[in-house]
């Protein structure tokens, strides 16, 4: 049903347009402290370590984001939707294996990807139809999950492993190879990052989602087909950390049982490092992005500042505290604005 | 078709028909039952002791984790804690000092570890779970950095028995009395006290409990103290439990204990629950892992079995209400469309 | 359990402290449980193959048992706790922690269960024997030794080892150390020793970290499986495959592709199986009453022929195995 | 029945309709009908059924017996977006916004303007909310998010959304209750135009007089069950409420005269940057101090700072002589104040608990002893004040949340109540309370002020204000404009010192 509204002459009162303006800069800037916290970080490792942005160092950069950034995007996805899935890494694990399985004995590389795809797509169908179709708690159920695909995937693997020699030389170096400094797996993960942001932002289900997150029962009254948007973010999100399982495999020539364990705890770092809010309705997949960039480049800056690995664990957590803090206080001061501009446009009414 | 009545009203009505919590006792009971009957070798004391001895840290974490996620907050923190909590004891150890100085000095710890969740998710606004999520990197690393590699067993031999002992031939290990004691306090504190009371209420809706004049910041911080207090004891425990103190000591002990929470019926949304029967999931998952190992199931297995019943617990409730619901609508149903009066 | 459990159980309710009687019958039907460090971990797998083909022709029944985490030292407590009250005849265990296991071990002997430890040992009063999969010094000496040779002796060298925590890495990586001040390897200095926790995407990054830590890097030694294999995978998709050597402690399955994409010249390991099997003898033995634990009893180990136990009750399967590009295909493990 | 109805088929109707839940029978054997080009109000007191006869109409809930017919048919609505397909537009009796979206995407969602592609046109859904929000003259700006929007502007946006849908049916659910005057006028003459051009319209209200203003007729429900259906044109408001209550109502604004003492509460200079400037009054014992303005004037703002909920930037509140620190209610409560909040929902309850546990949230001091609850005292306190307020429910160990919204309301100003304050700040204490239960409350108030309380009332029901303050302070932007004693205060008078045209009024101190 479309709706019969004319267009009409755009009468809104100029200073709510300026505020406007000013909050959508201070909504960018939560992005953009991201974006300056990485760029400062990669600047000064460069500054001490000159082999740091090299070409190669460049690519390397690249290449460890691209698997974090692709399960972070569609979590980001499921978490909009105010659920979780934690059953992205053993998802990840399992997919990996039955790409891998499917390569040793032959098969195709392209088959094998849109192998793994579907198996994460199917796990994300199971997780999906629980959480829907129970209305039961996301986090109970995919905790859940987490556990029952993690287990299925060790007594079927058990303990076989996928090795390099077992894959298509073409499939490894596709792992590692890219155009210039920029490897094909960022370029694919870029892709995938740019469709599901457009359609979430330019689609009537995408913007479903965020409703969805925001006021489940209002979304509800508001006739939102509540399942089928819970269900399309879980296969989404299962199918992109089954895609991710397929370049963890090209990229690290290896999976066993252990494949992609505890991971889940990273990615929903990199998702609220990201700044989308555990209580849904809000935040982006660009963010969540940028939060997977920032946590794995944390990774690869440690090291080749030679700190040593004993510290890692410890400043990886600090840092994530410094982001999700930073993040805050820049809300705060949105919020502040708001109340500013609250005044203000109160002045208007009853002018 | 999808039952479109409000959650909450239906969920009261039958409330005392399907709680979840007492089923989780009842099937603790029965599972108990029946290993004692049919499973070889899981009566005898020393099993018994050890099943208590391994559960024992997950059941301790779990009386003030249950009270924080009524509370509507939660710490992934607490296993990191206990894992900090244990590498400064070996440190101190090996630095010379008394056992009887170290342990006040981590009970110290856990509440300092508390303090810092507490602090940044009230003072600061952060949500918990993005808060503990880093501090549990942190503290972990922090252990790393204070004990290293090394690996220390050399505590004084009183203590360690105290840790891994029981009370002669009997099943009951030495650390159960502690435990007995905090679970009464938790139980007394959360299901009959003021500071329970409020405790349900601001996790069901904080924005009215602060209304009501409910302290809710103090109230999550002495909380999270609570639970970084008893982690750090957990630690203590540990080392002498395991006889080990090292920086790795619990990891991966967080996710248990949720599981056990949640199973238990403590919902994680906050101001729903009750400690029994968050202890009921602690000893059910123990319980049934210790059975698992005794019939030769495989760890693998054993993982699968925990997710099932983890997806049950949350199912089954909702299913039994959607039956008996669609049985009193038959019911209501059954007598003849009356024609309209008018 | 067994049918002779009992009877098993009741005249060696004091293995530990009994005298050995090297003519005792080897007991037929014991049952021997495998605890390692980690289950599905093909390297343990492949080592309790080898313990379960040895108690196949020794008439014994094998059973492994154990965590899905390296590090899960609770639940391999209480793996040995469920052992003791299963009473198993014997158990072989691959510790993750040398002290956390003791108490529960003292308590399996003390219900007459016999204690050896394989690849990974314990305190060395909570075990009867430990089968060490070779010589700590001969793993040191030799992997220094590959290293040196393809770096033409001089240059700067890194250790990629697993987690801090793992006594076996640390005591390799202590030997290495005392080699590298031998006058021989006065012109390679080690630079640094990293930990990827042996986790594969760990050891990666941080391989990554060491290069560009030190760009003049000439090699890299590895004394874990997952390290090396890692660090392989990143060496070849890099500019650095070839230039940067290369060893350490890996299975010709994990390593064949980057022996001959020429990444890898050189490494080498001591065959598991033979190790499983060696654990296997060894429990049998103790429980037979043919060996005590004692430094200097000896016993048939099969197709491995007699065995001496050594100082602290340790006895290994010998030197280990280097592999190439030459004898790669000739294993599968 | 013998009026007269419409020859024409009902565009939407319910044929005996009956609705149980659990043990409650919401609704038994109801009809209703509603025609095209015509306003047909329901009217019933608190819980008689009016919003559960309209959740099944919308396809919110499911007739236990009894049909919709739409247009004659019968019909099955499975979800709101069937009814929604079906074009009835419904607003619901609490606002059910996306706090993280944007105003204007909240009346859009699920349908909004497409380009090409399929993609949502954001500048179209934009200048359309615009254009509603010219429609009903709400000065919103369709870009801020609407979290943070105050009960009043949340159901201004409901009404846009329903407007939006250009519906055959409009139906309102206390649309009102939030609403001043003029935003009130704006509405109807909306909703007349949408009248005139062929929609039939269901409306509920509890304030009598907009019934009659814009309805041609009403069907009244008691206790779930039909009483009656009938053109307005033959009743009076007494007749109505004889109707609703099977008995004649007494005084609306039973004031009594009271002594009024010594200062009770004193506010100095209170400032909250952006929301509230420089107020001061006094509130003294015996007095109902009224506060009146108009929607977003910033009077609950001020109340929330008084009682400590929210911080203040500047100023200082005094409890009987004891100044309050700022942020604290629990001192605040201590001190002897109380504050019944405007969003029952959010602030007043918590909807998930007991009636039981709701009331005994304030009540710790004196149902615990060294923080051990006694249950007895807990549950004797409970049963006191629901009995006393008149609370219609079935167990007081049933959720909040079942009850209906002005028996949420009743359990708000018992919990509060029970409290025995010295000052009683009561924000919109009668939203969404029927007649027969508003006259009851305010002579509650009456008596309390009687009994030496002080009270500050803050209402945007001026009949209300005007009827039972003795004397009326009035808020425009922020800020007092106006003190009028009680014999002075007029509509006139207040609406004048509302808007900003304080010439008329007299300067506040
Ligand atoms: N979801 C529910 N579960 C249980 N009982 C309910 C539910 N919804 C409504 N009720 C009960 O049904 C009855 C009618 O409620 P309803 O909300 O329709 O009243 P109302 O006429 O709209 O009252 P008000 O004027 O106060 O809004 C009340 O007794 C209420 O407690
Ligand atoms: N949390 C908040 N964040 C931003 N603005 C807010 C917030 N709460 C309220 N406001 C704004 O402050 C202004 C004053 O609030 P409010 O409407 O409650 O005042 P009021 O005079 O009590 O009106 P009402 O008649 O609705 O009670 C409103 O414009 C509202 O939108
Ligand atoms: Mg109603
Ligand atoms: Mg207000």
């Amino acid at each position: 049903m479309t709706t019969t509204v004319e267009p009409v002459r755009p009468e809104v009162a100029p200073e709510s347009v300026a505020a406007r303006r000013l909050m959508d800069r201070i909504f960018k800037a939560r992005e953009l402290a991201v974006i300056a916290v990485l760029v400062v970080m990669l600047g000064a490792t460069q500054l001490s370590n000159s082999e740091f942005l090299s070409q190669q160092g460049i690519r390397d950069l690249m290449l460890n984001a691209t698997i974090l950034v692709l399960v972070a995007i569609g979590q980001a996805m499921v978490v909009i939707t105010r659920n979780v899935d934690l059953s992205v890494g053993s998802v990840l694990g399992i997919s990996a294996f039955a790409a891998g399985l499917h390569l040793k004995d032959g098969g195709h590389p392209i088959i094998a990807v849109l192998l793994a795809v579907g198996v994460g797509a199917l796990f994300g169908v199971v997780n999906g139809a629980l959480v829907s179709l129970g209305k039961v708690p996301a986090l109970v159920v995919t905790l859940g999950t987490l556990y029952i695909v993690r287990g299925i995937d060790s007594i079927w693997v058990g303990s076989r492993q996928i090795t390099a020699s077992a894959l298509p030389d073409g499939f490894v170096d596709f792992g590692s190879d890219g155009i210039g400094v920029v490897p094909y797996l960022a370029l694919l993960t870029l892709a995938a990052l740019v469709v599901v942001a457009y359609y979430l932002r330019n689609y009537r289900s995408g913007r479903d989602m965020y409703a969805l997150g925001s006021n489940p029962e209002a979304a509800r009254l508001a006739g939102v087909p509540v399942r089928a948007r819970v269900m399309t973010a879980y296969v989404v999100c299962g199918a992109l950390a089954g895609l991710a399982g397929a370049l963890y495999l090209a990229r690290f020539g290896n999976v066993d049982s252990n494949t992609g364990n505890g991971y889940e705890l990273v990615v929903v770092s990199a998702v609220v490092v990201g700044g989308v809010a555990f209580t849904g309705g809000s935040g982006t997949v660009y963010g969540a992005a940028l939060g997977a960039v920032l946590l794995t480049s944390i990774n690869g800056v440690l090291p080749a500042l030679g700190v040593s690995s004993v510290w890692v664990t410890a400043i990886n957590g600090f840092l994530l505290l410094l982001a999700i803090a930073v993040d805050r206080v820049l809300a705060l001061r949105v919020a502040g604005a708001l109340r500013k501009k609250a005044a203000q446009s109160r002045s208007a009414r009853h002018a | 078709m999808p039952d479109p009545t409000v959650k909450s009203p239906v969920l009261s009505r039958l409330g005392g028909a399907v709680r979840w919590d007492t089923s989780v006792g009842v099937l603790l009971v029965v599972l108990l039952i029946c290993s004692f009957s049919f499973v070889e070798n899981f009566g005898n004391a020393l099993n018994v002791s050890f099943l208590i001895g391994n559960t024992l840290p997950i059941a301790l974490i779990a009386l003030p984790m249950a009270m924080l996620v009524v509370s509507g907050e939660v710490d992934l923190s607490v296993a990191s804690t206990a894992g900090l909590s244990s590498a400064v004891m070996g440190a101190l150890w090996n630095a010379g000092m008394a056992i009887e100085t170290i342990i006040p000095l981590c009970v110290l710890l856990g509440v300092v570890c508390g303090l810092v969740n507490g602090l940044l998710v009230t003072r600061l606004g952060l949500p918990s779970l993005a808060v503990t999520i880093g501090t549990l990197g942190a503290y972990r690393g922090i252990a790393q950095i204070v004990l290293g590699s090394d690996s220390v067993t050399d505590f004084p031999v009183q203590y360690l028995d105290f840790g891994a002992g029981r009370f002669g031939d009997t099943f009951l290990p030495y650390a159960v009395v502690p435990f007995v004691i905090l679970l009464a306090i938790a139980v007394v504190v959360l299901h009959a006290t003021r500071f329970g009371r409020s405790l349900f209420a601001v996790g069901a809706s904080e924005e009215a409990a602060r209304f009501a004049g409910v302290r809710v910041k103090r109230l999550k911080l002495a909380m999270f103290v609570s639970t970084g207090v008893i982690s750090a004891l957990t630690g203590v425990f540990w080392t002498l439990h395991y006889a080990s103190a090292r920086y790795d000591n619990a990891t991966g002990l967080e996710l248990s204990v949720i599981a056990a929470v949640l199973l238990g019926g403590i919902d994680f949304d906050g101001g729903k629950g009750t400690l029994g029967g968050a202890i009921a999931g602690v000893f059910l998952l123990g319980t049934m892992q210790n059975v698992m190992s005794l019939l030769n199931v495989s760890a693998q297995s054993q993982t699968v079995a925990t997710g099932v019943l983890l997806v049950i617990s949350v199912l089954a409730p909702r299913i039994g209400r959607r039956i008996s619901q669609a049985r009193a609508r038959g019911r209501t149903a059954a007598p003849p469309l009356t024609a309209p009066s008018t | 359990g067994g049918t002779t459990k009992d009877d098993a159980s009741k005249d060696n309710g004091s293995a530990a402290v009994g005298k050995a009687d090297p003519d005792a019958e080897t007991k037929k039907g014991l049952t021997v449980a495998f605890l390692p460090k980690q289950v599905n971990n093909p390297y343990f797998t492949t080592a309790d193959k080898g313990g379960e083909k040895a108690l196949d022709e020794l008439g014994s029944t094998y059973k492994e048992v154990g965590t899905s985490s390296g590090t899960d030292t609770a639940g391999q407590v209480s793996y040995v706790n469920t052992l003791t009250q299963q009473q198993v005849d014997a158990m072989a265990v691959s510790a993750q922690d040398p002290g956390a296991l003791c108490t529960a071990l003292k308590q399996a002997m003390r219900n007459g269960v016999s204690v050896v430890t394989y690849d990974s040992d314990t305190n060395k009063d909570c075990r009867q024997v430990f089968v060490s999969p070779a010589s700590a010094e001969d793993l040191g000496r030799t992997q220094v030794e590959l290293l040196a040779k393809q770096i033409g002796g001089k240059g700067e060298i890194a250790i990629l080892s697993a987690a801090q925590t793992a006594t076996n890495q640390n005591t390799w990586i202590d030997v290495m150390k005392e080699e590298l001040k031998k006058p021989a390897y006065k012109d390679i200095k080690l630079v640094k020793t990293a930990y990827g926790d042996d986790d594969a995407q760990k050891s990666f990054q941080q391989t990554q970290g060491l290069l560009q830590e030190y760009p003049n890097l000439k090699g890299i030694i590895s004394p874990t499986t997952v390290g090396i294999k890692a660090a392989a995978q990143y060496l070849s998709g890099s500019k650095y495959k070839g230039k940067v050597k290369l060893t350490g402690l890996g299975t010709p399955n994990d390593m064949r592709a980057y022996v001959k994409n020429g990444t890898v010249q050189e490494f080498e390991l001591w065959e598991p199986a033979k190790l499983g099997a060696l654990a296997a003898h060894v429990a049998v033995a103790l429980e037979s009453g043919q060996i005590t634990g004692k430094e200097g009893e000896t016993f048939n180990a099969g197709d491995l022929g007699t065995m001496t136990i050594g100082a602290d009750g340790v006895v290994s399967p010998g030197e280990p195995t280097v592999f190439d590009k030459a004898n790669i295909d000739e294993y599968d493990f | 029945m013998t009026h007269p109805e419409p020859e024409t088929t009902p565009v939407l109707a319910l044929e005996g309709v009956s609705k149980s839940f659990g043990a409650v029978r919401a609704l038994r054997d109801v009809s209703l009908r509603l025609y095209a080009g015509e306003a047909h109000a329901l009217a019933g007191e608190n819980g008689a059924g009016k919003s559960t006869l309209i959740k099944s109409l919308a396809g919110v809930h499911r007739p236990d017996t009894g049909t919709v017919l739409l247009d004659g048919e019968p019909v099955d609505f499975h979800s709101p977006a069937d009814a929604r397909d079906a074009g009835i537009a419904v607003i619901y009796q609490e606002p059910t916004l996306f706090p993280d979206l944007s105003v204007a995407e909240n009346i859009f969602i699920g349908r909004q303007p497409r380009r090409s592609l399929g993609r949502v046109n954001h500048r179209t859904v934009k200048t359309a909310a615009a254009e509603l929000f010219a429609r009903l003259g709400v000065a919103l700006d369709p870009d801020r998010p609407a979290r943070g929007l105050s009960i009043a502007d949340q159901q201004l946006v409901e009404i846009a959304k329903a407007l939006s849908l250009d519906a055959r049916v409009l139906i309102m659910d206390e649309p009102t209750a939030a609403l001043t005057g003029s935003e009130v006028a704006r509405l109807f003459g909306v909703v007349e135009t949408l009248r005139e051009q062929g929609s039939a319209v269901l409306f509920i209200s509890h304030r009598l007089e907009e019934i009659f203003e814009l309805c041609q007729r009403v069907t009244t429900l008691r206790d779930g069950a039909w009483i009656a259906s009938e053109p307005l044109s033959d009743l009076d408001e007494d007749g109505l409420v004889r109707r609703m209550v099977g008995r004649d109502l007494e005084e609306l604004y039973p004031k009594q005269q009271t002594r009024i003492g010594e200062v009770a509460l004193s506010v100095r200079r209170l400032t909250r940057e952006g929301v509230f400037t420089d107020v001061s009054f006094d509130v003294r014992r015996g007095e109902i101090l009224g506060l009146a303005g108009l929607v977003g004037a910033g009077r609950s703002e001020v109340a929330r700072a008084v009682f400590g909920v929210d911080r203040f930037d500047g100023g200082e509140v005094e409890v009987l002589g004891r100044k309050l620190s700022p942020g604290a209610p629990s001192l605040a409560m201590a001190a002897g104040l109380a504050l019944v909040p405007e969003d029952r929902r959010a602030q007043g309850l918590v909807m998930d608990m007991s009636i039981e546990r709701n009331i005994g949230l304030t009540g710790f001091a004196a149902t615990s002893r060294a923080g051990l609850m006694n249950r007895r005292a807990e549950r004797s306190r409970a049963v006191d004040w629901a009995t006393r307020l008149q609370v219609k429910y079935a167990r007081l160990a049933d959720v909040v949340g079942t009850l209906s919204g002005g028996n949420q309301q009743k359990v708000v100003l018992a919990k509060w109540l029970a409290t025995a304050p010295q000052v009683l700040i009561v924000d919109e204490p009668t939203r969404g309370i029927d007649v027969g239960t508003k006259a009851e409350v305010h002579r509650l108030l009456s008596s309390l002020a009687a009994d030496g309380v002080a009270v500050l009332m803050i209402s945007s029901d001026l009949p209300e204000i005007l009827g039972m303050a003795d004397r009326v302070l009035v808020m425009h932007e922020g800020r007092l404009t106006a003190e009028i004693p009680r014999a002075e205060a007029t509509e006139e008078s207040v609406m004048a010192a509302a808007t900003g045209r304080t010439d008329r009024g007299r300067k506040a101190a």
